[in-house]
This record gives structure tokens, C-alpha cells and sequence, in this order.
């Protein structure tokens, strides 16, 4: 099993989740889970003024997505997160493969790979 | 008379709202109790003995005194005002407004880092030894100022000058905040909707600032004066708002939000001395001109390294000494504009300027004899409200 | 008047977000409806019939009735108020605002877990037969209390107690919140700025409460005795603020925002009863008690077992009663003040509350019987704007 | 007067917040600045040119002007407007309120995707081309509709239905956010109790706006239809505020805040045309009918593919042609209530619905020819505050 | 040394902290990360209504959980999370383990796992 | 490759930053991401008071920063943390240290090593 995850683009949540969808088996009940944060890199973000001070923030909104998944569909989700986050431009993000040992549905317990 | 005196006192929750939409979330509370907290230390003083000081029968023209007037005693219910048929109880409220909101004020010069007890201190101290002798001098009808003839229709002198003047003495005494850095947005302001409500509701108490204070006048003009006065000070505001926000698009590229609010301030700042003695088309001109030069004071004054959080002297002393100035130059009534009114004006521009800077000097020390005027460097990084005040103005999230 | 009226109806909103900034944000709107509802219902009720039940013509001095005030059918547009020189209509709206936003008080008490549709029949109710018989025994010439002789200017008797005790009564018919320990702070005001906010715009309203409520008095007198509630308002206001902040401070080590603001409105409260009728020195008296005091007993109460969620019972109730008998005690006119009149306030405060407690009871026991007071825990769990309004007052972050 | 054009004032920033709540966070400064804006651009317009188009002298009823109302140069402190006993000055300001109120009420259906410099050029040209013309066919005594016996006591036609008609022109013009999904609700608001208070501030202005109204009227009436029109209103919001709740209630299982908000904006439109001219009673009929065909207006609006963000024609187009034939079903004065009196009030419908579809068409095709009406989709993507004003509603969380 | 992600309902916070005092050492001062977040998965969220208009979301929110365990405490705090967490309706959330190779207290600089 | 995750006080993520400047390659373009959390443990909240009734609140506010890193410069950057976020005093946080399999630029879609 493994736990991916990956910093996206706010705005890119939408076309991830599609993606997503078609590759993972409960459709419309894939699972996921998805986190507020803030990016440092590259990208820098947009001007803000105020009473004519500029100042250009460094720290860009993200979106980290966090999904377990059991070794075989790790490739088809990094595939599908690609296909939906990508926009060729500064900031696209990051995914992140670590490995997961065990995994709990809290509702029945049930653990391992059928839990995920 | 007395709608206009709960119009003035909606100014104190807009004022509020106006700084503590610009301040960071850590110090919105501290930043709006300023503003509240005056009402209640100077609406008492006022009714104790700051009434008296300032239009109680007048010294020599210097400051005004009368034993009944400690603690309203010797008003009764129906004593009238002068003859202008106002009950003399409207006039002291109406008054008082005034004398609430100035010190309001100059808060936003030193938000951020200034210790609660000794904002508290200032606000009486200052009130006492600056505000009363002033009000006196200008408003006052033996009041020496008065008696030269310099113009002051609702208080450019005695509050704005005197305020912004005074806010920036303080923040240069009190230094800059820690992570103020001179020509940055070092700090952002954390709520600009509130910003935007408050001047809001400045603008709509500003017109009981205004229109209100044509009842100086003698009686029959009084009404029309009033009329006057709420156009110029429409006008004025509306051009002051565009003509910050137009020179800010072409400057920087942005045409923003707070510019347009800050403009609006400015103007109804440039217009107050000048509302019932100029024509429409004047409070035109007078607006577009307080909205860029206050634009171009705040820009130019944040490259320097004193830190007048929220530019209350760019606003409120730039403003107000725009408009004590055109008022000599523009107006047609009591008097006709002139050379020797201008002189007059600007007279009074440098006594307003002066008693601010002795006065704020004076008061500030005597209060920094009592408790530090600053906060401490951890109170100042984890924020007044819960350091200070021990609460947090938003809770959220996890746990609730 | 008409002025007057648009103030108190700017109590609403005022009310609504010094409520709605101290619940949880999964409450917030349902807390800022109970006072946008009341508008609303009592709005309706007011012109079918409560006008009439209140101010018509009186049944020996317990209940007023006139089928033409039914609908305000009988009202014509130039029909004059009494011998006062105003027009009915304005009497009747500005009568209306007292009835709209007194049973919004009593809705701080019960916030977090009362159940909407309960409380919109208990509003219907309570209006119809608590205020409105309260409402004629004091205010209708003919009132069997007016008659003898108490004096409640501005509805200390009539509003605030009969709210304040009303609300103790339903908070412990209804229960405490699920989360509430007694004596500790379980529950954060989510967004303190909007009850710092909601308490100017009282403020600001209640001016035309009190200063409006002068018309109640003889033609000659009703301009000077305005301008006086008003100084007794803004005075008594002032003074409750510093006492409950500076009390606040001694006491726990903190002066508060919530303090200042609650001390504002507890001054307000206090002085509601007495606004025309003491000087401004005694207005400074009252307030400043009704500061400590109320203080205390909002904190007394919140060692015991019931959870009178926005403490309606310690401001309203207490502040009430504090001005009522103070009235008594410090009034210079229409009476001199005198053991007499105390006693006869003493009655007054006595009837508000008896009549507040049997009614409170019967009418929640009338709803309960109708449709159940209270929510479910699971709804209070996830809140009531989402379970019972379909709404979140805030959408941010994810997805937006 | 005077204190009436002050309450109208309030309406901008009241409309403002009531807007800026509906929208999400990243649009929310620059929709309060649509409202805003316009006390900028028509305040100084209005001034220039604007009361002289619309109350100058008719030029055959078509549009009116005068050379020395240009800036307001003729208009001499002591003018009086024709023989009401009131200041002209006082006049020009509350018309100027109305003006600058209308293009603002348009903004609310292009909300979130309308570029800022389209739209201040909109604003500027809608009111001299559409605005000015109308307001002087229906209220100049000269004017062509207002001869032939169209009634309009504070603006239903010249207010409601133009800014109505044309927020719906404008916003199938413009087309429908990039998110929009018709018949689902795809933007959820990012802060209710904004919504709320800025419902809560239109109420009391709103009082201002119908009240003040009652000038238009001959002396004597003056004073007690100001007292009427203060009924009607305060009473068809409340019944427009229960129905809409309720209607809502037993149609999707959940009384909503926002429905309730709503409810009283739209009860308030329909009532204005018919403020002063219909009993209570009527008025309660009028403000239960607004608001529950409102509220189906609004939701069947939204299966449509046109998308007018914050619904400023389901409410205000709708509402005011409601109130426009009421008025004439149910007034009582100045004239009976006859089929004669709907047909003319139709026409004035039909007139101003004419108007704001070409006059909204001629006005975009103008604007669209000097600059892009619409934002593009990366702007609208990431929000027009920071895109476009270079500003953040809220700064809070990580490093600040 | 694991860490323990769990993802749980919000309202379960204060039952899930119950539990896992009872079972961690140092009682009053047991150590945990919480972090908010939104969740995909069987659950819906509650409908919501904008002028007539529903939708019921499908991102739900929840508590992420973070504890840093040594080996031995893992299996008692799951039972923990799982006592104080488990609703039996859907939406329960779920515990991720994960390997924890090295834990650095900021304030002292002690590491591995008595840094725990 | 590891998966660095700090928890620190709000008011050192200038300090950390800084010297994580210094110690990462990419100068001004280190990348990290930042999230806000709430931490339990020794360190206690600071009072708050409501209408004279006090509480202290267990939970406080912390940043969590997540860093990933090849790992030659894991040791630096801890060094670098621990040098900017130590104040000395109870609360100052911790760093985890965990495995990473693998990690994906989403722009480019390169992986591993030289996507980091
Ligand atoms: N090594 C890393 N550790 C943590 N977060 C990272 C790392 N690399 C990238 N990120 C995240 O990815 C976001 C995008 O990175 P950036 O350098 O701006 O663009 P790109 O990856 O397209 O070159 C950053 O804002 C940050 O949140
Ligand atoms: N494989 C997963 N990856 C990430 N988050 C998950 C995963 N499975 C469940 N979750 C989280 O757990 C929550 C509950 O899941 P859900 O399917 O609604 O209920 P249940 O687990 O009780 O069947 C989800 O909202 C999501 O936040
Ligand atoms: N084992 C752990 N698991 C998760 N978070 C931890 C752990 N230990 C510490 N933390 C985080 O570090 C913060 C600081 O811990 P604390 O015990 O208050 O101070 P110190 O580490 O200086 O003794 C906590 O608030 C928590 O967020």
C-alpha cells in the first residue's frame, strides 16, 4: 500500500477529481482526502498593493490531496493526478509516493489492503 | 441637532470597523477597543469637567471655566443654547461626539504595539491639556483664534490637524512596529470588508459632522447652511474617492479597493472646515485635490522610517490642513475668499500644529512617567488581543 | 419620531450581530435570524392586532381593544396622536419597534439549541400575551400601573425586565447547551469584531429608543426632555463601559472587548427606564452601578447550573431592574424622586417580573404542547444553520 | 430631508455588504466596490450635469436642462425648492442618493466576472443616457409620463424596474459565469452574516428613501404621508419577509436566511412605488405577494441558462413591476384606485422596461466598443480582487 | 517509530483525545498534531440551499490526527482511535500507519525514539 | 529521498525559512509547503477570558512544513530547522523524518531524485 501525496493547484482540484474518477473503482465514491496549504518554489504569487506598497508574496496557495491506495493502482492515480493538475506552468506542484504499512476503516475495523 | 450627535457617534463604530479591518487578526480587538474605549473615557470626562474647559466662560480666551458646568449641573432641561433655540444639552452632546472621535483618531497611528493602559492615559490626558483649550480657542466665541477670525466650519483645526499631527508625534515617539519595513506591505491588512464598512459608516455619520455643525451659524441661515454643508460634503467625498483611485490606477496599475475608501476619508477630512462657507463646485475641486495630494503623502510618507500604522497623519493632518487652507482661499461666506483670509487660515494650520506637537510631546511623557507606552516584543509577536485583553476575535476550526 | 423609529429598527440588525458574533460559527444564522424574525412576525402581528390589544381603548385598565385599529383600518393618515402634534401612524410604528425587539432579547437566552418553528410560535405568543398586556398597563393613559404612578420612560419594566426574566425562565425550561460546564468558558464567541459592531449600531439606535420616547411626555417639554434622555443615555452608556472594564480588570487581570461592549449595553439598559427623568450627574450614577453590577451577575450566574447562553437574564434583566428602582430613587421630574416612588418602582418591577414568569411558562408550555422547544442533539452536534436552515454562514477555502 | 438623503446614503454600503456577502472570497472586494464606485462616479456627475438633465427645465418633457444647474452654480444657499419650504440643495441631494443607488442595484447581476473599467464607463453612461431621461419623464412635474398620471412615489419604475430590467439585459450580454450551472446552486456565498447586515442597513435606509419621498407631495400632506409611507414600508417588508420564509419552507422543507433577507429587499421594492399612496393594509397585501412571487421568480430564473448572479432582476425587476400595478389597484390618494390608473401605471411599466432594454443595449454596445466588458477566464479563474485591485478581501493563517 | 495519520469526524475529537490519554504515558501532556481537512469518500455532505437552489457537497469535513508513536504504543492508540472515532455510520474516517525513520524534538535536539 | 515534516511555532517560519535558504540549493527557489495545525502536548494555550469565565486552551497553534529532500541534504536541513525554530522553551515542536518512494514533478512529469 501506498500514501499519496500530491500539492496541486487550487483551481486544478476539479479536473484532478475527474481524472481520479475514471481510474479508481468506487466511481463516484473514490476517496480522498484534501488539505489547505501554502507553496514555496518557483512560483511566486500575484502583486498586492496596499496604500501603494507593493509587496509580491512568496507563499502560494495550494492544495495537498492525500489518497491511500493499494500498489496497483499507485501508477494509474499519479497518471490520472498528472493528467488533471498539469498546466505546463510554473507552480504545477508535486507528488509524493511514501509507503504505507497499515491502513484502518475506523467504522469496522477491517484493516490492510481491503480497508483502503 | 440631535440626530446629527447620533449620526457623529456611529462615527466611533465606523472608525473602529475602518482601523480594525486593517490591522492584523492578532490585534483587531485592541485596535477596535480604541475607538470604543474613548467614548467611554472621554464621554465621561466630558461630562465631568471637559465641557466646562472648553465652552464654559471664557479666561482671557484661553481655556474655559464655570463651577456649574462640572458635571452638567447648571444646564437645566429647557436652558437654551446662545439664542439659537436649541436646548443647550444638544449642543454639549454634539460637542462630545467631537471630542470622542479625535482621539479615536490618532489611535491608528500607533495600532499594533501601543500598551492598553497607556492609550487609556493618553486619550484623558490629551483630551484635557490639548482638545478643551483648542475647541475653546476655535469654537469658543470669545475663544482668541475665533475672535482673529479663522475659519473652522466642523472641526479641521481642532480635530483633524490636531489628530493627525498629534499621531504622528506619537508614532515617532513610540517607534515602528517590529516587522515594519519603510516602502513595504510589511503588513496585510487582515479583514477589508470591515475596512470598507467603516468608511462607510464614517461617510454616513460624517454628514451629522457636517451638516450638524451649520447650527453655529446665526439662526437663519442655519438650515440652509445645513443643506450646503451636506452637498459639499457629498461632493467632496465623491470626488476625493475618484480622484485617489483614478491617480492610484495610473501610478500603479491597480485601481484598489482601499484607495477608494481611504479617498473617500480624505475628502470628507479636506472638506470639514470648509463645508458650509464654499460652493459646490469648490468642495469639487477641494476633494479631487485632498484625494491625490493625501495619496501621494501616504505613499511618500511610507518610504520614510517612522511608521504611522494607519497613515492617520496621510489622512487626517494632510487632509486637514488642504482644506483649513482652500477654506481661506474658497469661500464666499461668512466672508469673501482673500489674501488676509488665507493668512488667517494658515494661522491657525500652525497654532493647530503647534499645540499638537507640544501637547503630544508633553502628554506622552507625562504618560510614559506613569507606564511604558509600548508594548513588549512578545506582546507585540503574539498580539495584543490575547495578551492584552486575553481574548482571540475569531475562533474557528478544530475544537468548536 | 420617524427618525426615532428607523433608529430603534436599526436595533435589528445591531442586535442580531451582537448575538450572532458570540455563538459558534455553525449558529450564526440562526442566531441572527431570531432577531431578523421577530421584525418579521411581531411586523405582521403589530398592525393586525397587537397595536390594538396594547394602545386601543382600555378594558378597565387591563387590555386595550378597538375593532378599528384592527389592521390600522381606523388610522387615517392625518389622524394626530393624542394632543402631541404627530401623526398616529408614527406612534404606531415607532410603538411597533419596542415590540419587535424585545422578544429578540429574550433569544440571546435559549441561542445554540432552541428550535426554530418553537421559537417563532413562542415569539407570536409571548408578544400577544405578555408584551402587549405589559405594554398597556404602563404606557396607555389608562393603564392600571400608569395610573399608579410608575414611571418607566423608555421601557425598562416593559422591555428589558420582562425580556431579561422571560429569557432566565425559558433557558432553564429549555436546558443548558450540551457542551456547557458550568463556570468555564466552553463555548468562543466565533467573531468578536461583528459583537463589538453589533453593539455600536445599538448604541447608536437606542438614541432614538430613549431620546425618541420624549414624546410620551406634554407637548412643551418634549424637545428639552429629549435632548436630556439623550445626555442621560450616552452619559449612563459612557460610565457602564468604564465600570464594567475597569471592574473586569481589577477582578481578572484583563480588561475585555466583551466587557466594554456588554458594559455598554448594560448602561444602556439601566438608563432606559430613567433617560427623561434624572440629570446627567445621576445618569453617571446609574450607569456606572449597573456596570459593576451586571458584571458580577453575569459572572455569578455562570457558576450556577443554567445556561442563559448570551446572559439576556444578567444584562437585560438585571440592568432593568437596577434602572427601575433607581428611577425611583434619583428622579427629579415628573416627580420628585422619594421613598414613595421607590416603593411605587419597587411594584412596577415586581408586576414586570411575576407577569413575565407565569407567561414565560404558560406560553412555553402552549408551544411545547404545538411542537418541540428543542433540538435534537445530533442537530445541535453539526449545528443548526445546516440542519435546520440548509445554510453555512461562511464558505471559504476547498472547492470555492 | 436632509436626514433621509443621509439614510439613503447608508443604502450603498448596506447594498454593498448585502452584495459582497453572496459572493465568493476572492470577488468580494471588488463587488463591495461596484457599489461604492457609484457614489463616486454619478456623485460628481450629478453634480456636473446629472440634476440638470433629469430636474432642469423640461424641454418638452423629454429630458430637462439648464445651463446654470451645471455644477449647481445657480442654485443659491438660500434657494428654496419650489414652495416645499425646503432648501433646493436638500433636494438635489436626495435625488443624488437615488441616482447613485440604481446603477449599483444593476452590478449585482454581473457580479464576479464584469471587467472594473467597463464597468465604471457603464455607470457613468447608463445614468446620463437612461437614468436622467426617466427620472425626469416620471418625477420632473414637467415631465411626460408624470402628466399623464403615471405614479411613482419613491421610485419603483425609475429605480426597480430600470435597474432590474437592465441587470437582466446586461447579464445575458455578458453571459453566465464560467462556473455557472443552471438550476444548481454552483457558487455558494462566502459570508452570510455580511448578507445579513447589509439587509439590515437597506431596511433602515429604505426608510429614508420611502419617507423622504413624501416631499414630492403638496405642503400639508407632507408631513403625515412621510408617516404612512414609514407604515407601508416597515409593514410589506415584514409580510414580505414571512411569506418568502414560509413559501420556502413548505416548498424545499428549509427556512433559509438568506430567503428571509431577501424577502424584505423584495418587499421593500415592491412597496416603493406605493409608499405613501395605500393603506396598511394594502401594504401588507403588496409585500406577501412580492415576496412569494419573488421567491418563484428567483428559482425559476435559475433553471434558465442566463445567469444574473445575485438575482437583481428576479427581485428588483419583479418587485417593482409588482409594486408599479398595485399602486395603481389599491391607492387611495392622490387618486382612487381604478382600472384607468392600472392602465396608466402598466404603461409606465412598459415605458420603463423599453427604456432599460434599449437604453442597457445602446449603453453596452458603447462601452464594449471603448473597452471588453468581460473578464477573462484566467481573471475570473483566480478572482478579480487580486487580478484586477491587486488586493485580498482577508489576510490570516501562514505568516501574518 | 510510526506515525499515525487518522482521519475522524470532527465531532469525535474530544473522544478520540479521551481515549488516547488513557493509553499514551504522559497523560495531561500525551503529544498530537490536528490539522483540518475535506473529505471524499461514501458520505455526502448535508444539502444546502441558496435561493432555491441545492446541492448537497460531496467534500465533508473532517480532523486529520497526527501522532509519532514508538512501535509498542501503535496497536494500543488504533484501539484508541478507534474506540473514541468509530460512529458505525459512514464517514468514520480512517487511521493510516506509516514508518517513522527518525523524530527530532526542536527544543532539546534529542532524536530517535525517546524524542517520540 | 525523505519527506522532512516540521512542526514549529507560527512566529519562526521567517527564521526557519531563512535558514533553509541557506542550506538548500535553489537559494531564492528552495521549495517547501506550509500548512496551519493545532499541536497537544507539554505546552499550554494562553488564558482567554469570556465574560469572567476563563479557560485555557490545550490546543495551539502551530505550522507544519513539509520538505522534500535527497538525502544529502536531509541532515543539513534539519540542522537548519532545529537552528531556526528552537526558542529553547516547552512547545517548540518536533521533525519527522519518514521515507520517500518516490516523487514526480508535475509540470514535467519527471520523477524521482531530480524532481525533489
Ligand atoms: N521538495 C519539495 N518539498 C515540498 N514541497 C514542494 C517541493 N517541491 C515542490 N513543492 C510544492 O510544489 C509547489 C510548486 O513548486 P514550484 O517550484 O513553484 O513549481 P514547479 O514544481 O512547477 O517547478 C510549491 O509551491 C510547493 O508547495
Ligand atoms: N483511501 C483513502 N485515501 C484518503 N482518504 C481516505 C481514504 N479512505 C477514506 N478516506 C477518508 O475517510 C473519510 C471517510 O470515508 P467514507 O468512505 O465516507 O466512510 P467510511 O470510511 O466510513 O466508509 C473520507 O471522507 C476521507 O477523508
Ligand atoms: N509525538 C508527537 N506526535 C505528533 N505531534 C507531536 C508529537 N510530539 C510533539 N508534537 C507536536 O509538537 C508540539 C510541541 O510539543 P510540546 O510537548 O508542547 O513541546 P516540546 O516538544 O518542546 O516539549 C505539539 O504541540 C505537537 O503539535
Amino acid at each position: 500500500m501506498k500514501l499519496i501525496q500530491a500539492i496541486i493547484r487550487p483551481e486544478r482540484l476539479e479536473a484532478v477529481q475527474r481524472e481520479l474518477r475514471s481510474v479508481l473503482d468506487e466511481q463516484e465514491h473514490y476517496r480522498m482526502t484534501v488539505q489547505t496549504c501554502e507553496g514555496h518554489g518557483r512560483q511566486e504569487g500575484r502583486v498586492e498593493i496596499v496604500r501603494g506598497r507593493e509587496s509580491r508574496p512568496r507563499l502560494v496557495e495550494k492544495l495537498q490531496v492525500t489518497i491511500a491506495l493499494n500498489d496497483a493502482y499507485v501508477e494509474p492515480a499519479v497518471q490520472a493526478i498528472l493528467r488533471g493538475a498539469r498546466t505546463g506552468q510554473v507552480g504545477d506542484g508535486k507528488i509524493f509516493v511514501t509507503p504505507l504499512e497499515d491502513c484502518i476503516r475506523i467504522r469496522t475495523g477491517e484493516r490492510g489492503g481491503k480497508a483502503v | 441637532m440631535l440626530s446629527s450627535a447620533a449620526l457623529v457617534l456611529l462615527m466611533v463604530p465606523g472608525l473602529a470597523l475602518f482601523y480594525g479591518g486593517m490591522v492584523r487578526r492578532k490585534n483587531v480587538l485592541t485596535t477596535i477597543m480604541h475607538s470604543f474605549v474613548c467614548m467611554a473615557v472621554v464621554g465621561v470626562q466630558w461630562v465631568l469637567f471637559g465641557y466646562a474647559l472648553a465652552f464654559g466662560t471664557s479666561q482671557g480666551g484661553w481655556i474655559g471655566w464655570d463651577w456649574s458646568l462640572v458635571g452638567l449641573r447648571g444646564i437645566t432641561m429647557d436652558k437654551a443654547f446662545l439664542d439659537k433655540g436649541i436646548p443647550e444639552l444638544a449642543f454639549v452632546m454634539f460637542q462630545g461626539k467631537f471630542a470622542i472621535i479625535t482621539p479615536a483618531l490618532i489611535s491608528g497611528a500607533i495600532a499594533e504595539r501601543v500598551r492598553f493602559p497607556a492609550f487609556l492615559l493618553f486619550t484623558l490626558l490629551w483630551t484635557t491639556l490639548v482638545y478643551c483649550p483648542l475647541a475653546h480657542w476655535v469654537w469658543s466665541p470669545d475663544g482668541w483664534l475665533c475672535k482673529l477670525g479663522v475659519l473652522d466650519f466642523a472641526g479641521g483645526t481642532v480635530v483633524h490637524i490636531s489628530a493627525g499631527v498629534s499621531a504622528l508625534v506619537l508614532a515617532m515617539r513610540i517607534g515602528p512596529r517590529r516587522d515594519y519595513v519603510p516602502g513595504q506591505a510589511s503588513v496585510m491588512p487582515h479583514n477589508l470588508p470591515f475596512t470598507l464598512l467603516g468608511a462607510g459608516l464614517l461617510w454616513f455619520g460624517w454628514f451629522g459632522f457636517n451638516a450638524g455643525s451649520a447650527v453655529g451659524l446665526p439662526g437663519p441661515v442655519a438650515g440652509p447652511a445645513a443643506a450646503l454643508a451636506f452637498t459639499t460634503t457629498q461632493t467632496a467625498a465623491a470626488a476625493a474617492a475618484l480622484a485617489w483611485l483614478l491617480y492610484e490606477w495610473l501610478r500603479h496599475g491597480r485601481p484598489t479597493s482601499l484607495g477608494l475608501a481611504s479617498g473617500i476619508i480624505a475628502g470628507l477630512v479636506a472638506i470639514t472646515p470648509a463645508a458650509g462657507f464654499v460652493t459646490p463646485l469648490s468642495a469639487l475641486g477641494i476633494g479631487a485635490l485632498s484625494g491625490v495630494v493625501c495619496c501621494i503623502a501616504v505613499q511618500w510618507k511610507s518610504r520614510l522610517r517612522y511608521d504611522d500604522s494607519l497613515d492617520a497623519f496621510g489622512v487626517h493632518g494632510v487632509g486637514g490642513m488642504i482644506g483649513a487652507v482652500l477654506t481661506g482661499a474658497l469661500c464666499f461666506m461668512p466672508v469673501e475668499a482673500s489674501a488676509a483670509q488665507v493668512g488667517k487660515q494658515l494661522l491657525g494650520v500652525g497654532v493647530g500644529v503647534g499645540t499638537a506637537i507640544v501637547g503630544t510631546l508633553a502628554v506622552s511623557a507625562l504618560v510614559h512617567a506613569c507606564t511604558p507606552l509600548r508594548a513588549s516584543d512578545e506582546e507585540e509577536r503574539d498580539g495584543l488581543d490575547i495578551t492584552t485583553h486575553g481574548e482571540r476575535a475569531y475562533h474557528a476550526a478544530i475544537g468548536h
